[in-house]
């Protein structure tokens, strides 16, 4: 593997995943310095255009973790972010970015160890995949 | 925004938590070279009061208004600081904390990786900060009602706590008595003074409370609203016996056509029978008749003589009585939901359900109590006294095939156990234990006592199997618990006449829908999650709702006694303090952006969007408004903004994390 | 017709024998055909996997990649070791890429692939989970009423799968007997050890494994042992002479569960291999009046 | 007044179809009173100029530019930048030079790509590929370069202002035309025209949405009256821009996205996908497995083509990474 350290950018919802980084933390699991977590109340804050920009302005990867389908704090806001996380995955792909650049995981506040597991796994998979290019071709 | 930007960001070293794996004096001068940075310093403890006094002679001396704090999670700590933020004279909203402690220095070990990524997370609260505005601080009533969901020992000792506070207290009970596990129980350890004696005074006394509305035989079937005002659905299961009439007289029980009992009693876990219509035990809490429908026969045939009714004089017995739902506002909530106890068939090696003899610890409880099926005396199917128990531990418990945890209270029940069957037989009692765990007031004292008492014996080692295959003439017709002696080195048979099995302690199987009623979490195994499990034992995160007792982990009397006592405190002070603040992270719609297309109306959990027919733009109830940001996020003009968490805000992050 | 692959092994063949012979008519009977996979070989068990695990793995996995080449998902293994080891090999292959690796590069060698599609059976499996016990009852002439049973599992159907059945306290056979007619007797020894190769090579503990477990069930009252493993059989079958010699006469006929089926099936007892048990067990069946001719 | 005042207008198509130019001619009698204010001194589609001409011009002689069509070869580029030199104002004019329109769907793929598409997939021709030089009797005779990467105006010259729409519409170019007559320019760099989106002036009746199933426009006839995007056929304009008037919903057809995004939408494809999925099968969405949901967003038709058909060379992502 080469020297190629992944910029993997995660948006935890404040209540299951972000709590779970936290519990991560407590519980002293190790894992890869990739992440860099942003938070938001709910997974269905993420507004794709975060998605994009993050990918335009360098991250090679983007995580997005919530409550698991039927825990959501607010309901129903896992639901939609499902939804357009799937869709976006479709155009990145049109735009020529592997759709496992991007990423939505279902993480409870008690699964600290799934957040190292992810975090782990997911940079391991983006290493694998290297850099992202960027489309900004000329000539 | 006019005014010039002067940031002061704090990276705090949290002794060597965060220093010793992030250079923090770099991170530090890092900072300081970002634009807007007036000051950027590290200090040894961020939280403590120097620390954030530190913060607020800068605040004063360099004029700042926008202060980043980078230390541990913004759920721990944010609230320290917004508030230190304020006392120096800054808008509490114009901070941003970094969380270098649990997302950085506890998870990572490369220490130049983990100081890159730290200066990543400040250089992105420093260009996100430098967009917040001052918000105001949202302040809710909080409803002096509280509802305690469990009438077992902690629900009652909470929701005596709390009446004597002078606060009126719903107390639900799924049963049709409250005592729980602990009114079966015949004594209790290390004291061995018996269960009933020290809790049936509290169960009347929560009978005869006028702040505590008592409702047995009751479940909680819907929740919403949030800290403050909750409001709540609770079913009422008909027990067709009239709460007011009745008077626990028995009358009825004694003329039910039934002459004796036909049904396995709850109570005496099915070691006695019961009538249709039945007192749960003597002392019950209400003190009422119930008639359960399953058994009887005016309700599987509608051909009764109904002597039952005829024998009550107060008209008390009603069949035609419905399930009712009560719908109660209260500001805060206690769960005190209580455990299951293992089911010892799940683990067939040791023969119950399968080979006679093979009791559970509950039933032993039952069958040593005086008021028990056999007036306490132990006796065997065949009527004969045992002249050797074993008493196995750690069954369900400390198991990679059934529960990994420990249960915490199976070895010094089993000692109690021991005790009371060696005291009312005299036969040889054996305890097969892994290790034994005795951590409490007069525990290890207890311990000592029984090791001391002649013919109890210990015998370390996990039991293989209990079988009646007998090798020799003395295990013929006795059950044989195999058993590897990890002391002795080699495995030995051990026959014995009857075999308890100390039972570990289960979330209920209800855990998982009570769990999503009241929007908590679980921990892995199945019981509730409290905040914090050193700082915030008996909170959740939910504001307003807290937890009691075993519903949140396995524990003794004296630890769920002092939970409840604890949970009833944090309900007293969230409603002494009459209000609570919440997050003023509401949305709000920019009307002269917003072309009225509808989006956002459906997509709103709490109905807080409503369109205006007059101006044709939609509109936020910012009360309703708990704050997702999923309309915002849905927007497709982006007309929506969320407090806190602004587009802009959270597209400066993203460009400052990407260091 | 239900179609499954067949993967006999060598003791269905040579001292298992009666178990084929008995399989074969029960599954006909039961609408179920058994296709014997082409040129398999050794399943690996034994003598392999203790002395070169890899290479057990891949003569395991070289049955079971001939298996999905003759196309079909299940492939039934009636012999409890190799059902085992198949089992065990598909594990790793799954859990251990290096060794899906090696194994997979070993198969090329011989122009073979495995792409994990087969699922391995156990007939105990196959008879209550896909056929059900309604469908065989509904096939049963002649009800083996009054015998009494000892249900025997042996090891290697329960441990360390218990994929069709409880690791302590297996029913499928129990359930199959009962629905023979033939009565269950209580047997806490179902799953414990029949004294295995030790027989041959540590006879006075085998051999005292083997007896312990006959003593228990006569003592219980049962008339004979039924088994689903043709070690445990030829063990407990072969050795009673032995026992007679250390300890003392037997005489315990041990029969497969498969024979016990054909036979409430009304297959005639000489179809069904009982004329290989060395302890016979028409004094058994005379005594309960029931025809095996 | 006199012919020295009058102002000079210039007009010029890059990588465009032409639409622009007939927006112009779209004004009726109004060009009328375009013509008493101004001259064009440069309209390669309507009269004879040749590039020589502009060049002879001194720097900042053309009054207003208005530039239609995307960037997408050398002479385009070359152009853009004359133009941008002789011009005192330049305007982006049209959702090519604005976005980069339908031809920045080039930027799906690079020049090969398209070249291997038009000239090797086709059975017509026997690899005849574009060359940008040639020798002809008079000489070496160069040929304008064609780009990987399709850019909108704004990417390669300093712009003005921008005019939105294909083409744009009468109102938006009157509009236009009176702010430059009159001097009274919006700051520069803003888009001429409202600034909220296109169902502001929809006519149609909008209720919650909630969509159980998306429709081509081919499928079944859409009822007048009720908003398109409820009806299930994908109407763009919740994410698109007021201002041309809803002539395409005025004839039963959902908004295609032309005019671009609102004021403060970066990207109108991800803001249209995120409303879209997040209003589609909202119902009942908690019983809905992962599968159903993953089947349903695949099934959906063409999304690039769909979300980004004006706007990818402006897009966040701008083009497609080749591999």
């Amino acid at each position: 593997m080469s020297d190629f350290e992944p910029k993997i950018v995660a948006f935890f919802c404040n209540w299951c995943t972000y709590t779970a980084a936290d519990l991560a933390g407590t519980s002293r699991m190790k894992y890869a310095p990739n992440i860099r977590v942003i938070r938001v109340m709910c997974s269905g804050r993420v507004d794709p255009q975060f998605v994009l920009e993050a990918f335009a302005k360098g991250a090679d990867g983007v995580l997005i973790g919530g409550c698991h389908p039927g825990d959501c704090h607010y309901q129903r806001g896992n639901y939609k972010a499902r939804r357009r996380i799937l869709m976006l995955q479709r155009v990145l792909e049109e735009f020529g970015i592997e759709k496992e650049r991007l990423r939505l995981e279902w993480i409870s506040a008690s699964e600290g160890d799934k957040v190292r597991k992810v975090a782990n796994d997911m940079t391991e998979q983006i290493a694998r995949l290297g850099p992202l290019r960027r489309g900004d071709e000329h000539g | 925004m006019s005014e010039e930007i002067r940031v002061g960001v704090y990276v705090c070293h949290c002794g060597s938590n965060i220093a010793g794996i992030i250079d923090v004096k770099s991170v530090a001068e890092e900072a300081s070279k970002y634009p807007n940075v007036v000051v950027s310093r590290e200090y040894k403890y961020m939280c403590s009061d120097p620390g954030q006094a530190l913060i607020q002679e800068d605040i004063k001396q360099h004029n700042l208004n926008r202060i980043v704090v980078a230390s541990c999670s913004p759920l721990l700590h944010e609230h320290t600081f917004r508030n230190a933020t304020e006392k120096g004279g800054v808008n509490p909203f114009l901070f941003q904390m970094v969380n270098l402690r649990e997302h950085d220095s506890w998870v990572h070990e490369d220490k130049e990786k983990a100081t890159k990524k730290a200066i990543a997370l400040v250089r992105a609260a420093v260009r996100r900060v430098a967009l917040h505005s001052a918000l105001e601080r949202k302040e809710v009533p909080i409803n002096p009602d509280v509802l305690i969901v469990g009438g077992g020992i902690a629900g009652i000792h909470a929701a005596l706590t709390l009446a004597n506070a002078g606060k009126l207290v719903y107390l639900v009970e799924k049963e049709p008595t409250i005592g729980g596990h602990m009114a079966k129980f015949d004594k209790t350890f290390p004291t061995l003074d018996c269960a009933a004696c020290i809790l049936t005074p509290k169960m009347t006394q929560v009978r005869a409370h006028p702040n505590i509305r008592l409702w047995s035989y009751s479940e909680v079937a819907g929740v919403d609203g949030f800290v403050g005002n909750f409001r709540v659905k609770v079913k009422r299961k008909p027990r067709y016996v009239d709460e007011e009439a009745c008077i626990g007289c028995l009358a009825c029980i004694e003329a039910c056509i039934y002459k004796e009992g036909k049904f396995p009693d709850e109570f005496n876990m099915g070691l006695s029978k019961r009538k249709p219509i039945y007192f749960p035990f003597p002392q019950a809490v209400p003190q009422l008749a119930v008639i359960d429908p399953e058994t009887c026969i005016e309700f599987k045939t509608g051909k009764c003589k109904k002597t039952c009714v005829a024998a009550c004089d107060r008209n008390a017995i009603d069949f035609t009585q419905k399930e009712t739902i009560e719908e109660i506002s209260v500001g805060t909530i206690i769960l005190a939901t209580g455990f299951k106890a293992f089911d010892a068939s799940r683990m067939p090696e040791y023969g119950y359900g399968t080979l006679s003899n093979v009791y559970t610890a509950l039933e032993i409880e039952r069958l040593v109590n005086s008021s028990g099926p056999t007036a306490g005396e132990v006796v065997l199917k065949n009527g004969q006294h045992p002249k050797s128990v074993g008493i196995i531990h750690c069954v369900g418990s400390r198991d990679e095939k059934t529960n990994k945890w420990c249960s915490r209270v199976c070895c010094m029940y089993s000692l109690k156990l021991a005790h009371l069957l060696r005291e009312h037989t005299g036969a040889e009692i054996y305890n097969f234990y892994i290790d034994m765990r005795a951590p409490g007031k007069g525990y290890e004292e207890f311990y000592d006592r029984l090791l001391q008492e002649d013919g109890t014996h210990f015998i370390r080692g996990r039991v293989a199997e209990v079988t009646d295959w007998a090798m020799t003439e003395e295990e013929e017709g006795r059950l044989v618990i195999r058993v590897e002696d990890t002391l002795a080195g080699f495995v030995r048979r051990i026959p014995c006449d009857m075999v308890v099995l100390s039972v570990g302690l289960e979330p209920t199987p209800d855990a998982q829908d009570v769990r999503r009623m009241f929007n908590i979490s679980c921990s892995t195994e199945g019981f509730f999650l409290e905040r914090h499990p050193k700082l915030a034992p008996v909170n959740t995160f939910t504001d307003g709702i807290f937890l009691a007792g075993t519903c949140q982990g396995p524990k003794d009397i004296p630890d769920t006694v002092a939970q409840a006592g604890a949970a009833a405190a944090e309900a007293l002070a969230l409603i002494d303090r009459g209000s609570i603040e919440l997050e003023p992270n509401t949305a709000y719609v920019v009307e002269d952006k917003c072309s009225g297309c509808h989006t956002c109306i459906a997509l709103c959990p709490y109905n807080a969007i409503s369109y205006d027919e007059e101006k044709k733009v939609a509109q936020i109830n910012e009360a309703l408004c708990k704050g997702c940001g999923t309309c915002v996020a849905a927007c497709p003009s982006s007309a929506i903004v969320q407090r806190l968490f602004e587009d802009a805000e959270i597209l400066e992050e993203i460009e400052g994390v990407l260091l | 017709m239900k179609k499954y692959l067949y993967y006999p092994g060598c003791s269905l063949k040579g001292t298992g024998k009666a178990y084929e012979e008995s399989l074969i008519p029960v599954f006909k009977t039961l609408d179920a055909e058994l296709h014997e996979i082409d040129d398999w070989n050794c399943c690996g068990a034994t003598a392999y996997m203790s002395v070169d695990e890899l290479k057990a793995f891949a003569l395991a996995a070289r049955n079971l990649a001939i298996a999905e080449k003759e196309g079909g998902s299940d492939l039934v293994a009636p012999c409890a070791a190799c059902y085992l080891v198949l089992s065990k090999a598909q594990q790793y292959m799954r859990e251990y890429p290096s060794e899906r690796h090696e194994v997979s590069e070993a198969l090329k060698g011989v122009g073979l692939t495995y792409s994990d599609t087969i699922k391995v059976r156990h007939p105990l499996d196959v008879l209550i989970n896909d056929i059900g016990l309604k469908e065989i009852s509904s096939k049963v002439k002649k009800s083996l009423k009054g015998l009494k049973i000892a249900p025997y599992y042996g090891c290697q159907i329960v441990r360390p799968y218990a994929t069709f059945d409880d690791q302590y306290n297996p029913t499928t056979m129990d359930d199959l007997i009962k629905a023979c007619g033939a009565e269950v007797v209580y047997y806490p020894l179902k799953t414990r050890c029949c004294g295995g190769s030790l027989t041959g090579t540590i006879p006075e503990v085998g051999v005292r494994l083997a007896y312990i477990l006959l003593r228990e069930a006569r003592k219980r009252g049962a008339d004979m042992l039924v088994t689903a493993c043709p070690l445990c059989q030829f063990n407990l079958d072969g050795y009673q002479d032995q026992m007679k010699r250390r300890y003392e006469e037997m005489s315990m006929p041990i029969l497969y569960f498969t024979q016990i089926l054909g036979l409430a099936f009304g297959i005639p007892a000489k179809e069904l291999g009982f004329r290989r048990s060395i302890i016979s067990a028409n004094s058994a069946l005379d005594m309960r009046g029931i025809v095996h001719v | 007044m006199s012919m020295a005042e009058k102002l000079k207008l210039a007009m010029y198509w890059a990588a465009s179809c032409g639409g622009c130019e007939i927006s112009i001619v779209d004004l009726n009698e109004k060009i009328l009173d375009v013509i008493k204010v101004a001259d064009f001194v440069f309209w390669p589609v309507a009269m004879d100029f040749k590039y020589s001409d502009v060049e002879a011009m001194p720097d900042k002689f053309i009054d207003v530019c208005l530039f239609n069509g995307a960037i997408r070869s050398s002479e385009n580029e070359h152009i853009a930048h004359l133009l941008r030199r002789k011009s005192k104002i330049l305007i982006a004019y049209g959702a090519c030079a604005y976005n980069g329109g339908i031809p920045g769907l080039a930027n799906i793929t690079n020049r090969q790509g398209m070249f291997d598409t038009v000239y090797k997939t086709i059975s017509t021709n026997q690899n005849t590929l574009p060359k940008i030089s040639a020798r002809v009797p008079e000489g070496e005779l160069e040929l304008p370069q064609l780009y990987d990467t399709v850019k909108s105006l704004a990417q390669v010259v300093d712009v003005d202002y921008y005019v939105p729409g294909c083409p744009p519409a009468p109102k938006i170019v009157e509009a236009s035309i009176d702010a430059i007559a009159s001097g009274k320019l919006p700051p520069k760099g803003s888009v001429i025209g409202p600034s909220k989106a296109l169902c502001e002036e929809c006519p149609r009746e909008k209720t919650d949405k909630k969509i159980t199933a998306m429709k081509r426009t081919f499928e079944g006839m859409p009822d007048t009256k009720k908003c398109l995007l409820e009806q299930g056929y994908l109407c763009m304009g919740p994410a698109t821009r007021e201002g041309c008037g809803t002539p395409c919903i005025n004839a039963n057809m959902p908004c295609t996205g032309c005019s671009g995004p609102a004021d403060d939408v970066t990207d109108q494809g991800a803001k249209m996908m995120s409303a879209l999925t997040s209003v589609l099968a909202l119902e009942g969405e908690e019983n809905v497995s992962e599968e159903n949901v993953l089947k349903m967003i695949q099934e959906f038709p063409d999304p690039m083509g769909v979300f980004y058909k004006y706007t990818m060379p402006t897009s966040t992502l701008k083009r497609r990474v080749m591999k």
